[in-house]
């Protein structure tokens, strides 16, 4: 069983420096309170890993917009300025990944895999930066697990013993995050009774979430 | 006017009963032209299989939203996808088609469409899995930005992926990516082919007369 | 949208020395009626990718019974003794490998990935006939995708679309299958009017299947 | 009764709200010894986080099976897993501890478990994924076989991973795998130190008096 904490309560232990899986894409399925929380801490040096860096000002891009993130890996920042800016102008580090590459380099370290071997990026700039492996007379590129200190997900329904269940487009990046950050931190629409989450209806197991976010 | 043109040819490309992926912006257009009833099932590379006509005033709903983030509907039959099944439908060669947009094609059918480095850097999200595994790329854009051709010799800027396209469709054009070259397939109405030839910086293979786009639905 | 098909007819398609992944975690989740049609039909010379290889004279046991088989790839065969002699005496090709391993190189075929780096058989006899790879100084034993020309899967529910929802344990490996095999088979326990299955409750979506099994 | 201390011994050492899996065979009836109010979770690789007893007569569901294939239940906030996620639990960490059975253990700690050459040959099945990956691994098993001993110098039989077991619990004895040797830290109720040392073929650490198990509940 877990024992709901607030968000400010989630990001006190968060030290300066540490990386951060988020999950949503764009403002769907993003877990804002806990986002919230961490801009108002004022937490620096933050690295950022999700699929985007959300609108300029808002959520992760108020982050972004606040400084205090130095390193951004996402797959699309075409609707940040902010973090656009902070590539050209190398105020921030930026590594831009193919999205279906990202979220299975999350996947496979929370799965316990040795990285990716995928067609995507091969003959582009992206294979520059990477290995490219030759297995069994073919190239595959190859991306490593992601790592991450620690994990925000967002999920519609969540039980006390943290099983989560999730609806329409909100899944997208939140079961890969919630199996590979080292402490993850689960925000619901609601919680409900254990049980009322049918065992079919789960998708990501209550033993991979260490804290529940309180309703608000 | 030019872009109903695209639209409306690109949507004859697609079979019914496929499973097809339209990019954010012009591309996703193109789902108006096609009717309900012939059965394709539009991918949202965020987390759908079914994508639905834009919801009615009232009915949005924040737990569904396409690609690039607007409200979204959900057909009858449609599939709640997490990111990773998302593109493995993508990567495992599921998709029968995928149409996006383009800022350069080249002469060998190669698309640049993810970045102007120094400029313009939102980032490949999903383009450079859809360009380089999806069973066929359509490229549906404006045949030219700003009066420069957007059809080139080669290149110059980072490509999506190294992979012919199959087709492009352009305001002007359909032009078809093969061994030997572009070749100019058909005229947008009224459109014609020294006006194609002049339009673009690429070189093109004429094989006889060009026909007319049939644009009929 | 499909037209259901008879089991009888699934199989007609299929020529001697097929290569058919098969759901189902020893009874549980096998489509039991594609099994039997295939026993049937008397095809020979069959490559069975599964699990396990059930028990003796029943479901695929009697497939391997009935000499249809002539080379099984699975995790576990201690609950089949014809499995074992055919391995042991050499009649049949019996590749064994973990499970984990397994499912993973049949997910990699239908995500488009280009293998599986596991930690799992370093250091064993498994790891002798397989490629250990060295990334960022760490050891992988690598296994390459697998695939087949058929697939053989079982839902709970299905809908006219070919969507299918599971249920409980019945899950296990038919999910990896319906993605990975060229040409897939669903047996399911109902057929439901499209609309039915809600679209968080479809885990394999309808457009990789090919053939839906009528009722019985 | 010798069975009955194997399951009573090893239940303790499975500590409250921790995800566990136990193993076909012996390892399964550790789940009798374990109150369901401490939160343990117990994983079925077949398909299912938080694996119950056995059902009742007239409760049993063909769709909700354990990984020997017998019937089962699920507990209240148990989850469906297909095998992927199944064993993306075990390999990335997530799992606690695994308990096995065992047809060898050396004094490197390193355990045999799934194949006798030519004689015995069920497959690997989770085994290898369970003994690599999982955060701990206890080795629940008869001391000996027929008479012969199980705890040898160097395995004969070819090994299920590359990794030493965390704790050997018999009908005899608790041992725990060091850089040093096999500890021998616990004696079975009314079983000597000799008696131990008798039934196992490699060398033990012994250091001072060693204990009996506390068996209680």
């Amino acid at each position: 069983m877990k024992h709901p904490i607030s968000p400010e309560e989630a990001v006190a232990g968060i030290p300066d420096g540490a990386s951060i899986m988020i999950g949503g894409f764009l403002r769907c399925g993003r877990p804002q309170r806990l986002i919230e929380a961490l801009l108002a801490s004022g937490k620096k040096n933050l690295t950022i890993i999700s699929n985007d860096t959300g609108f300029a000002g808002e959520g992760i891009g108020a982050l972004i917009s606040s400084g205090q993130v130095a390193r951004v890996v996402a797959s699309h920042i075409g609707t940040n300025p902010d973090t656009q800016k902070g590539l050209i102008e190398k105020t921030m580090q930026v590594d831009l990944v193919p999205q279906g590459t990202l979220v299975e380099q999350i996947r496979a370290k929370g799965h316990g895999l040795g990285g990716v071997l995928t067609k995507t990026g091969l003959g582009t700039i992206v294979a520059d930066e990477a290995e490219v492996l030759t297995l069994n007379g073919e190239q595959w590129l190859y991306a490593p697990p992601l790592t991450a200190d620690f994990g925000f997900v967002y999920a519609d329904r969540a039980d006390m013993v943290g099983n989560l269940a999730y609806t329409l487009t909100e899944l997208n990046f939140n079961p890969a995050i919630a199996m590979a950050a080292d402490t993850v931190f689960a925000e619901a629409r609601v919680i409900v009774p254990v049980g009322a989450i049918t065992p079919d209806d789960v998708r990501t197991p209550g033993i991979v979430i260490d804290h529940l976010i309180a309703r608000a | 006017m030019s872009k109903d043109i695209i639209l409306r040819r690109t949507a004859k490309e697609l079979e019914p009963d496929s499973f097809v992926n339209l990019g954010i912006g012009l591309p996703t257009g193109v789902a108006a032209y096609v009717s309900p009833e012939n059965g394709i099932f539009f991918h949202s590379e965020n987390g759908l299989v079914g994508l639905g006509a834009k919801p009615a005033p009232g009915l949005e709903d924040p737990s569904l939203t396409d690609a690039g983030g607007g409200f979204a509907s959900a057909v009858p039959g449609a599939m709640s996808i997490d990111s990773n099944l998302s593109f493995g439908l993508v990567r495992g060669g599921h998709l029968a088609v995928t149409v996006l947009g383009g800022l350069q094609v080249d002469e060998t059918g190669r698309l640049a469409n993810w970045i102007v480095p120094g400029k313009m850097v939102p980032g490949m999200g999903g383009a450079m899995d859809l360009v380089a595994c999806a069973n066929r790329v359509i490229v549906a854009m404006q045949h030219t930005a700003k009066g420069a051709p957007k059809i080139v010799p080669k290149c110059t800027l980072p490509l999506t992926a190294d992979r012919r396209v199959d087709l492009i469709i352009t305001d002007m054009a359909v032009i078809r990516p093969t061994d030997a070259g572009l070749v100019l397939e058909e005229r947008a109405p009224g459109v014609t082919v020294d006006q194609i030839v002049e339009a673009t910086a690429a070189t093109l293979i004429i094989k006889g007369v060009v026909p007319e786009m049939d644009l009929a639905a």
